[in-house]
């Protein structure tokens, strides 16, 4: 049987996305072989023996997905601002930002996918866990308010494990506050594109991320609302084999494409090439 | 069913209705019953106005509170109940159509959650927690609303979404983004009141408009207090710190400013005296729909654009952290 | 088992749905109990035994849900052309103008629901089995367009058996033609109410029939689009109990309400006292 | 897979063939060779030119005929396939995509029926019958169409809608009933092409457009022939009468102005020379492209409203049967 992945163990501590970032070979936790880290890291840490998709780091999916050096980051500098004084919360976002060197767990600008200018968006699971807090809300509405000044295509690659509970009901409106700005987005015909990867979950799912003209999701990605884990606790079912994958997502109708992370750029050229 | 912390007063009730029956007609123990009665006023004054967030949870969670029933039948002249997604299935665990409210004599689609009247009701309507099929009837409605220029009230009773193996396999947070979606551009008035629970993204599919009433001890969580202390505190029986860690109550979301409106309830909540607690809804209601009634469709859209755009706990790094 | 009823069984030979058209009594195909004609009559053949709902003609469904005198009939005088010139139609057409009254399986005009003016049509099962021909699809594409051009509430009843096969490709072409005429008066804000009666399958559930704002089926209605007999023909499967019926329509997310004969003028009048 | 009708001429090309083999590069048996070929010619144009409808029927249900697979790789530079109705499952049965037209660059939103190209796919396709979902993922199609101001063109093979329990459940006929809906307001150009069989509202649901073309050996009915005969005639026998009666080929219906053009086969039917009947769709949909391409929306839709709405076989009592 397929191990289910644990989330804590895919969180990509390097750039790599695995092992200490002073290790020359770990061993891939899917399919045990043993794999370089400069190759993992060629091939944008997908497996080069099993193609196992491990997360990769929104700077990295800026290299993968931008043309070179076209990427303009915006709004930089903006962070969480722990309005309940949460316990804790505060060192947690100070240490997610030395460890990524991010100002949260989203990466947002505008840039270039095959010549064509398009406002793009990329989340950053890295970030304690990619969860969905203001600063996270506030980049993704300012990216799709660019894309509708401007008139650019949107696209947005989530990951994320669901809501900043830190920021208690601010975290949960950040889900009305991309909608809304989706939503104004929509109204034009300019296309946006949603690429989820492994994992996309809760607020993040049930509001930008799917709303999407086309969706597209890396192989094998764990996408959905409530957690496989929290299911089970809940109803105490045993979840059937690739329950909540980019597959089964697929196959339920809710995302277009399965595509593999390197040939993603290709991918979306081609499909702005017919939209943009 | 009492709650731990009302049991001083529903003590003292009983003791009162003992002495009244031992004492008959007779005025021999009119004394002591006077003096149980002060004890009982002041216990749940005491009680009552000083409720920790995750007590009043508990009280959003009593079985006995007002729920969508209640409120439609007592506050709608006629319900015209519409039902079923048009695809898949019909989710009694929300319910909509079209309403007359007795008070103001206004027609809404009124929409809310149902968390049954009975087991067997309860058990049907999946405590209150939608399935897909569910989010894309209140989507259907939301539209239909949007066509006859209708006002939408929502009616916010839920412990949160559902997490089940179907409703993950019919898409869920696909259903929820749509009515997210469908409430942005909808042309008319949105006005959600929240009655009792409001949790996570099952409750915001219902509460995002131009007006947010809340019950005093209604609440609105991203995630259940237990689950938000099984995570981050892993252990669920911290769930009253996590309840007020998250401030979660209607105060804190009036202080947020991400609700208009915190509606009083009765001394001892809305379960002791629902009847009032109906009432004040339905008097807020009746305002709000006069109010926004005449807002033209553009308006409402860019306002309700605004308000949610700028709902956020961030700022640009150096500078004091405040809402920007 | 409940037996399943055949379209032959159910056709109404007399206004009553029951019987020759001078017995004074029959016997209810569903409950067993003898029923006076009379008392079925004025139930609208509802068994007031078993409440079970056979066929109504249009002249009675008109006269079930508009109020008295209200009801003037438009487009009277259109016919089938048989332009196929199909073996046995023009004979067909002729028996079923003489039997019932009826240029063809359609009455429409205009009429009043609780003082309040409607485009209204209702088929006619009794009329070739309520298939849809032109002369059904031109009147009810009529009928649509009139509540268009008044701004008109407008309520269809149907009960059909599927397409009208003598007329070929036209038949089929009566779905585009109600479609389209369906789609620019949902454009405005009038309401347009469905009411599917037994039996409703076919072109006419594919179309216009089920494109409605709020859709009404009454109770026990056979409601589809490919008839029981034929799937089971088809895959050699068995059906359950209540497939198809108007209970599991509403089950499955098909229908708004199921209302009963009797009640069925009342529950309009509710319903376009808030949308008309 | 030989039709009946064809088995004279697949005969005379076998014993043509087993001539050739047997003369080897000697001339002896030359003449009679020639003598064949020529009877093979005039057999050929004998048997094809006067197909009866329900022979047509055969060759548009051959499994060596075009299917949209074929046109797809033929047609498109690229396709970029899209993918589920977003509410219940992805159908194989008919797909969708972006398609760059080869020959006349023309950016189009292609859909068709896909009957597969083998015994699994063909399976897994349902022969191209549709389940809901096919239909709402088309009609998810026709509206990103739509938003992007692209010209949909549909290829329609399907035998039709699918008689099946779970179509049913899902509400096949208020996911067609949608299509129609939706092409009705389509503000951009809808080109249907048939390029096989044309059954029922199945086929309807993607044949309602701009401009139909049809080849010259597909067919569109209401019903299957045999359907029709078992109903009709008591008697699925009698297929071929129904056929006949039911005026469903590419000419019946040029005829009776329901198509716009019928496209010419290669003798002996598109299976025999796929290249040349795609090339001919190929070339007709870029010119049907480059004609409704300058046309704006308002245009569009009032057009394809007057075309829809005047199609019929009624008449006045008492006057001439004419279209109205
Ligand atoms: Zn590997
Ligand atoms: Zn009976």
């Amino acid at each position: 049987m397929h191990r289910r992945r644990e989330y804590s163990r895919s969180v990509p501590e390097t750039e790599s996305g695995l092992g200490p970032m002073d290790s020359v070979f770990t061993k891939c936790e899917k399919c045990g072989q043993p794999v370089y880290e400069k190759d993992l890291r060629a091939r944008f840490n997908v497996c080069p023996h099993c193609e196992f998709h491990y997360p990769l780091s929104a700077p990295e999916r800026v290299r993968l997905l931008l043309d070179a050096g076209s990427f303009e980051e915006r709004d930089r500098g903006l962070v969480a601002a722990d309005l309940l004084g949460f316990e804790g919360y505060a060192e947690k976002v100070e240490a997610a930002r030395k460890k990524t060197g991010l100002d949260d767990a989203v990466l947002s600008g505008a840039g270039e996918i095959g010549g064509r200018r398009v406002a793009f968006a990329a989340m950053d699971f890295r970030f304690i866990g990619g969860s969905m807090g203001s600063v996270v809300g506030e980049r993704v509405a300012r990216a799709i308010e660019m894309a509708y000044a401007d008139g650019l295509p949107l696209v947005i690659v989530s990951a994320s494990g669901g809501a900043r509970m830190f920021e208690g009901v601010y975290s949960l409106m950040q889900m009305a506050k991309t909608s809304v700005a989706l939503s104004r987005y929509m109204e034009g015909s300019w296309p946006y594109v949603s690429v989820l990867t492994d994992p996309t979950f809760g607020g993040v799912t049930a509001s930008f991320a799917t709303a999407a003209d086309v969706v597209i999701a890396e192989p094998g990605a764990r996408i959905g609302f409530a957690g496989a884990r929290v299911i089970e606790g809940t109803t105490k079912e045993r979840l059937p084999e690739g329950f909540q994958t980019a597959e089964f997502q697929r196959e339920h109708g809710m995302a277009d494409r399965i595509v593999h992370r390197l040939a993603l750029k290709g991918d979306l050229e081609r499909l702005l090439g017919f939209v943009a | 069913m009492i709650l731990e912390f009302e049991r001083p007063v529903k003590e003292l009730e009983a003791r009162i209705a003992d002495l009244h029956r031992l004492a008959g007609p007779s005025a021999e123990l009119q004394g002591e019953i006077s003096r149980l009665e002060d004890a009982l006023e002041s216990a749940k004054r005491r009680i009552y106005s000083n409720l920790s967030p995750y007590q009043r949870v508990q009280v959003a969670r009593h079985p006995d509170r007002p729920n969508f029933r209640a409120y439609r039948d007592a506050l709608a002249d006629d319900f015209y109940e519409l039902s079923g997604d048009r695809a898949h299935g019909e989710d009694p665990a929300v319910r909509g159509g079209f309403a007359r409210l007795s008070r103001s004599g206004h027609n809404v689609m009124l929409i809310g959650h149902d968390k049954g009247a009975d087991v067997k009701s309860r058990v049907k309507g999946n405590f209150g927690m939608a399935h897909p099929e569910g989010y894309r009837k209140v989507r259907r409605l939301y539209e239909l609303a949007g066509r006859f220029g209708m006002p939408i009230v929502t009616l916010v009773d839920t412990p949160g979404a559902f997490a089940g193996r179907q409703a993950e396999e019919r898409g869920q947070a696909w259903a929820i983004s749509e009515d997210l979606m469908a409430l942005a551009r909808s042309p008319v008035p949105v006005i959600c009141m929240v009655i009792g629970e409001g949790g996570s993204g099952g409750a915001l599919a219902m509460c995002a408009g131009d007006y947010v009433g809340m019950l005093e001890n209604s609440y609105l969580s991203v995630i259940a207090p237990e689950a938000c202390a099984s995570i981050i505190f892993r252990d669920p029986g911290r769930a009253a710190e996590a309840a007020a860690a998250m401030k979660i109550t209607a105060r804190d979301l009036k202080e947020q400013k991400i609700v208009d409106e915190v509606l009083p309830e009765p001394l001892g909540g809305a379960h002791n005296e629902p009847d009032a607690a109906i009432e004040a809804v339905g008097e807020t209601l009746g305002l709000v729909l006069s109010e926004l009634s005449d807002v033209d469709p553009q308006t409402l859209m860019k306002t309700r654009y605004e308000r949610y755009r700028r709902i956020g706990a961030h700022a640009a790094a150096g500078q004091d952290p405040a809402l920007s």
